[in-house]
């Protein structure tokens, strides 16, 4: 026990919270150095962990386990652990602190959460990544990024409010705060499921993603995209594996972010809504909950990581040289910034699954693991949105970005760091689509599964080649949409237009209720109590001597009630 | 020397203030007056400290006043509840004295100060002796020396603030009413019964028949006490007493006097009247609980509302007390627990949270809400401390807030009413928007160009530093003061069966 | 309720009467004196009930001299209503004290008004009368 | 940021997709390799796990449908979303 609790000093998470709270006590000199030490360091040290729960403190009746290792969990650390270092890469030019700061104590509070061996540790990690995160959005300054950050911060706490419902029914229901698998069959577990639901951005709740974190800066968007949906795909996986539920709003959440990005001008979002995309495929595999399946999310969740951070940096960097990310204002980059061109393409190729990059590897596990099941319907949604993923990640994100018309636009090459950490991505990303085994070797189930047979590579090629095919149609006929500023309307219009709306409609009637209350009601009742001593007492002012004398009177109103209830 | 003086603490821990009270009365040099007000404070925050460890190793103290053996002499008794009580008020008094040297400078005139000082004193010891005495009577007398001296405290705030005086008369009338109908419960108690020892009552009663003399003394009893602790229809007292007393004053009455109240309640309520439970079951549920729910919504909703922070604080702590309410209707161990533990905690989190204010009044002369745009950029530590304490009252993980949030649904669970645990939650939502409104205003908008606020002296961010640490030290080691709680809830219902 | 009860407990009624104007006056008066007197008439309604409960009926001063079997009237009740006449006292004063600190900020004592300044302070206007 | 954004398109070397000939190289080397995938399926055995799947070139053919399918749902959708740019500051 003792010995359990010890290293807990040195516990991995909080090497990366408090290690990131003394960045400002650092020398701007030397804090690029510090900074990136955090990361490594913490990989380091815990690798070294074998499986197993450490850090067990006991916390009113229960025993919290502040750190669980096993294959899980140590996948998902892993990939926070890199990205994190490589977010510091790619901000290398950045001097804010405040981005500084929450780029290293954000990723350590979701992998607090990751590491969490119990629904409370889950929970504080919970609402200290929402909280951490916030800052990130913050940091953009403006004051969209203000807005759309404490829209952000409400949904992010509604979903910690809903996960601290759900834990303390649900402790109280079985005697266990255990964070294991959960059977959806009981109220608490469905709001725990919901919390999750929310983080993870399920259809009709996914907008906070769209909503807030374009509107962070060049780099903390990407920091942004990587954690909070990741921790909550971990903890789906956790709790909710082979919940049936799951394959659907899975499925469905693979589906609606594709129209959307077809039609959306600014390529930052667009690539959130494949952060939504993407996370459906990994949610569709938790709800089928094979070994197979499991593998196929974590997996995909660790490739997904590093190619979609890819292209978010790819982006950023194009924000940050051309000082727009609108695609209509964008084209023919490609000249000024053909390195950051060519990473992106890497990516894109990544996240459309080519055979030989990242994506076919780990896509082709939870396609397999569908299939496996025999689910048609899901296996063809599944097909249908890869497609997707090829239209706007695969082909928007580049083609509109770097060539189409050429919108004129010459800039410099992105910094060194920039290009550092996408080349470190590219070259992750190409590397694992080679060479899968350790990766496969990380994966929580051990398993034996071939991706590079003739089936799967003929047939992957056939799907994507032939949709490239039918965009050069579209494109050289016209009929592919034109890019076009404009805000769509998504389910934030709810909370965006309606919500505000209805609350000024509430408010001007809370205002007229108070006014009546304070006007008429106190005065009617004033008048109602002086009538009544203007009968007994000359010239009796109580309606308007009412503070000592308001006091007095539900003093004795108090007391007779007290009487009366005593009495009978 | 040191030994024999030991066996003396009881008598010392009310004792002491009450000796350096008139002399700083007599004293003419504020700084003096200070220095002796501040050695008397810390010194009765150790004698405090040294009960409650003694109390923990050795159970019940009972210490007999000029050496008179209970029931015929006054008895103070010392038990893990009161124990815990006495540590709060002491500690908070303590921390508040250091603090208040340059506060009571800025917001009291000069000929004031060593009265204020000597009142001060004054007051803990009513609160200290209120506590610790296990003589019905005798609380009645310690509650006055209390409440007599806090009237004028409050009234010192005429120097800054004329309304301070109307405050205070209409503070001084409710108080003496309560009071009054205290007193009438404990003499009808002393017609059925013959005594006025705490556990002789206790006893007597559990052997007398059912009398309404009984009956009426628990409803004077309770609503007199209702007033002192300002449950919600009884608190209009409240909130222009606290807006307008000076900042030390109010850090310190928020934090102490209501909450002795809260403990004289649960004392009557269980120990005394815990061998009848057959009408005191009535009051919890039918009286109780309806009004603990009120008070935790409507005043909170007021909160929303006000443009001072000070007032707004004061209204958050009458919803603060709805929770204490709720806890003790419960009338479980759990219930109790979660009251004692809220107690003990709300006195860290308004006592930061109040002289957080002060430190604000203390530079800008104001605690408008308005008033403090952009502050977070001028005092970044108060501020920070404000957040602090603030996120300890919504009751964010790792405060102090969140255990006695947890505590409390846990209670309302145990007791098999899950709406009422959904209500807290909500409630605390609340408490998020109030305290969201100060950080908005602090943190997100620009200061005025013309600001001349500087960052807090050291002698008040030191004690509010103090407290912010608590609030967290205490949230993160929740065991030292539940494991309290529980044994002091456990020992109030463990008095009734 | 017999005629024999009710004149039986003359001094409750007398104390009930007497607490009955006492908040009566708190409640109705206006001004803060009348306030202050009626919390007095309160209060002392408060030291009669514990006299008249010392009193046993044809007993004399416990006085020990007196000898035996001869039955003394309870002086426990006297000695606290001692302690509460002097915090009744006490109160009154510093009632008072902050009465006449009322008069010199506000230059009257009729709640009322001091209401309508309190609140021109704080909203800057005139009550809605 | 923007300053750095030169105009000097004229003194510019053109590079090699600049000339539009090329794109349609680029095209044509598409469309080839469509056919070697489509073609593909002849060559070797299939273990498909739907019956769907023993459709010759059945994913091209089902890539392609897909993909134009969501560029006119697409279209469809903007319709029915689209509000200009300040909606919200409204």
């Amino acid at each position: 026990m003792i010995a359990n609790v010890l290293p807990l000093s040195l516990f991995p998470a909080l090497i990366l919270i408090v290690g990131g709270m003394l960045i400002p006590l650092v020398p701007q000199s030397f804090r690029k150095v510090y900074m990136l030490a955090l990361p490594v360091v913490g990989l380091l040290h815990f690798l070294s962990y074998p499986f197993g729960s450490y850090g067990e403190i006991s916390l009113f009746d229960f025993t919290l386990s502040i750190m669980r290792v096993d294959g899980l969990s140590r996948i998902f650390s892993a990939i926070f652990f890199i990205a994190t270092a490589l977010n510091i890469i790619y901000a290398w030019h950045v001097r804010d602190t405040l981005q500084q700061v929450t780029s290293v104590v954000y990723p350590g509070t979701a992998l607090g959460g990751v590491l969490a061996g119990d629904l409370i540790t889950l929970f504080v990690f919970w609402e200290l990544a929402a909280i951490s995160s916030v800052f990130l959005i913050w940091a953009g300054r403006t004051e969209r990024a203000i807005k759309a950050s404490v829209r952000y911060l409400i949904i992010q706490v509604g979903s910690g409010v809903l996960l601290l419902g759900g834990l303390i029914l649900y402790a109280h229901d079985t005697g266990s705060i255990a964070f294991d698998l959960m059977e959806l069959s009981s109220f608490p577990v469905l709001l725990i499921f919901l919390a999750f639901g929310v983080k993870s951005a399920f259809p009709l709740l996914h907008n906070w993603v769209q909503d807030s974190y374009p509107e962070s800066t060049v780099s903390g968007t990407i920091v942004l995209s990587i954690f909070t949906t990741k921790l909550a795909v971990y903890s789906l996986a956790r709790g909710f594996a082979g919940t049936e539920q799951l394959i659907w709003i899975g499925a469905i959440m693979t589906l609606f972010p594709i129209f959307f990005a077809v039609i959306e001008d600014n390529l930052r979002r667009v690539l959130t809504y494949s952060i939504n995309n993407q996370v459906g495929f990994m949610v569709v595999a938790i709800g089928i909950g094979t070994p197979l399946a499991i593998n196929g999310a974590a997996g995909y969740a660790f490739c997904n990581i590093i190619f979609e951070g890819l292209l978010f940096m790819s982006m950023g960097a194009v924000l940050f040289r051309t000082g727009t990310i609108q695609a209509s204002e964008l084209g023919g980059i490609y000249k000024s910034m053909p390195i950051t061109a060519f990473f992106c393409i890497i990516g894109a190729l990544s996240i459309a699954a080519f055979p030989l990059f990242a994506g076919f590897v780990t896509k082709g596990l939870i396609i397999d693991a569908v299939s496996g099941e025999h689910m048609i319907w899901i296996w063809a949604i599944l097909l249908f949105a890869s497609a997707g993923v090829l239209e706007h990640a695969g082909i928007k994100i580049p083609y509109f970005a770097f060539f189409a018309h050429d919108s004129g636009k010459r800039c410099e090459e992105a910094p060194p760091g920039m290009l550092i950490a996408m080349g470190i991505s590219a070259v992750l990303c190409i590397g694992i689509g080679v060479y899968p085994a350790p990766l496969f070797a990380l994966l929580p189930f051990p398993m034996d599964y071939q991706p590079y047979t003739t089936a799967h590579v003929i047939t992957q090629l056939q799907l994507l080649l032939f949709a490239i095919l039918a965009f050069v149609v579209l494109i050289r006929v016209g009929v592919y949409p034109p890019e076009i500023r404009s805000t769509n309307l998504d389910t934030d219009w709810f909370y965006r237009k309606l919500t505000p709306a209805g609350l000024s409609v509430i408010g001007r009637g809370l205002n007229v209720a108070r006014q009546w209350i304070s006007a008429s009601s106190q005065k009617r009742l004033d008048q109602f109590i002086g009538r009544l001593y203007r009968l007994h007492g000359p010239e009796s002012t109580l309606a308007r001597s009412w503070p000592a004398g308001h006091m007095a009177l539900w003093i004795a109103i108090l007391l007779g009630v007290t009487l009366i209830l005593n009495y009978f | 020397m040191l030994a024999q003086i030991s066996l003396h603490f009881p008598a010392l821990q009310v004792v002491l203030p009450l000796i350096a009270s008139p002399i700083c009365m007599v004293l003419r040099r504020e700084r003096a007056a200070w220095g002796v007000a501040l050695v008397v404070s810390w010194a009765s925050f150790l004698i405090a400290a040294h009960l409650l460890i003694q109390v923990l190793d050795e159970g019940v103290i009972s210490y007999h006043m000029g050496g008179w053996p209970p029931p015929w002499g006054i008895e103070y008794r010392i038990d893990a509840l009161n124990a815990f009580v006495l540590l709060l008020v002491s500690g908070i008094g303590a921390l508040v004295i250091t603090y208040a040297h340059k506060s009571v400078i800025a917001e009291i005139s000069p000929d004031n100060r060593c009265r204020f000082y000597a009142l001060f004193l004054l007051s803990l010891a009513g609160l200290l002796g209120v506590t610790i005495t296990g003589d019905a009577f005798n609380v009645f007398v310690f509650l006055e020396i209390a409440s007599l001296s806090t009237y004028v405290m409050v009234a010192l705030g005429a120097g800054h603030d004329k309304r301070a005086l109307s405050s205070s008369i209409s503070y001084l009338i409710a108080g003496t009413i309560g009071a009054t109908f205290f007193i009438i419960g404990v003499g009808l108690l002393y017609m059925a019964t013959g005594t006025l020892n705490m556990m002789d009552l206790a006893a007597r009663i559990a052997d007398l028949g059912d009398s309404r003399t009984l009956r009426a003394a628990f409803a004077f009893i309770v609503v007199g006490i209702g007033l002192k602790l300002a449950i919600f229809p009884l608190h209009l007292w409240l909130p222009n007493a606290y807006t307008y007393a000076p900042s030390v004053v109010t850090s310190f009455v928020a934090a102490t006097s209501t909450k002795v109240a809260v403990y004289v309640l649960m004392r009557f309520v269980f120990t005394v009247f815990g061998t009848r439970f057959e009408f005191q079951g009535l009051t919890l549920t039918y009286l109780f609980l309806p009004l603990a729910l009120l008070g935790m919504f409507v005043p909170s909703i007021v909160a929303v509302f006000q443009e001072n922070a000070k007032r707004m604080l004061a209204y958050s702590s009458i919803a603060q007390i709805g929770y204490m309410l709720l806890g003790i209707s419960f009338a479980t161990v759990a219930g109790l627990s979660a009251a004692t533990i809220h107690l003990f905690n709300h006195g860290l989190m308004k006592g930061t949270l109040f002289m957080v204010l002060g430190a604000v009044a203390y530079r800008l002369r104001s605690t408008d809400i308005a008033s403090m745009a952009g502050l977070a950029s001028l005092m970044p530590w108060t501020m920070a401390a404000f957040v602090g304490g603030g996120l300890s009252l919504i009751g964010v993980p790792l405060t102090v807030g969140f255990i006695s949030k947890w505590f409390l649904i846990q209670a309302a669970l145990e007791s098999g009413q899950w709406w009422i645990a959904a209500l807290v939650v909500i409630s605390s939502l609340i408490a998020a928007v109030y305290v969201w409104r100060v950080v908005e205003v602090a943190y997100l908008q620009p200061a005025p160009a013309d600001s001349q606020a500087t960052e807090a002296p050291l002698s008040m961010l030191i004690p509010i530093w103090v407290l912010v640490l608590a609030n967290f030290y205490f949230g993160i080691h929740a065991s030292l003061t539940t494991n309290m709680a529980t044994r002091a809830a456990e020992m109030l219902l463990g008095a009734g069966t | 309720m017999s005629a024999e009860f009710v004149l039986g407990h003359y001094n409750y009624w007398i104390v009930v009467v007497l607490m009955m104007v006492g908040l009566y006056t708190v409640m109705s008066r206006g001004n803060l004196i009348k306030k202050l007197v009626g919390l007095n008439i309160f209060q002392t309604s408060v030291f009669l009930l514990y006299i008249s409960i010392g009193k046993v009926k044809g007993a004399t001063a416990p006085i020990e001299a007196a000898g035996e079997g001869v039955l003394y009237s309870n002086p426990l009740p006297h000695v606290l209503i001692l302690t509460a006449i002097v915090v009744g006292v006490a109160t009154m004063a510093v009632g008072l004290a902050i009465i006449v600190r009322i008069r010199e900020a506000y230059g009257t004592i009729e709640e009322d008004e001091i209401l309508a300044i309190d609140h021109k302070l704080e909203f800057g206007e005139g009550v809605n009368a | 940021m923007t300053d750095e954004t030169k105009q000097t398109q004229a003194g510019e070397k053109a590079t090699w997709l600049d000339n539009p000939k090329h794109i349609d190289y680029l095209v044509w080397a598409l469309v080839a390799l469509c056919v070697l995938v489509a073609g593909a399926d002849f060559f070797y055995v299939k273990h498909p796990h739907f019956d769907v799947e023993h459709i010759r070139n059945f994913y091209g053919f089902y890539g392609f449908a897909c993909f134009v399918f969501i560029v006119f749902a697409g279209k469809l959708l903007r319709k029915l979303v689209m509000r200009d740019e300040g909606y919200y500051d409204r």
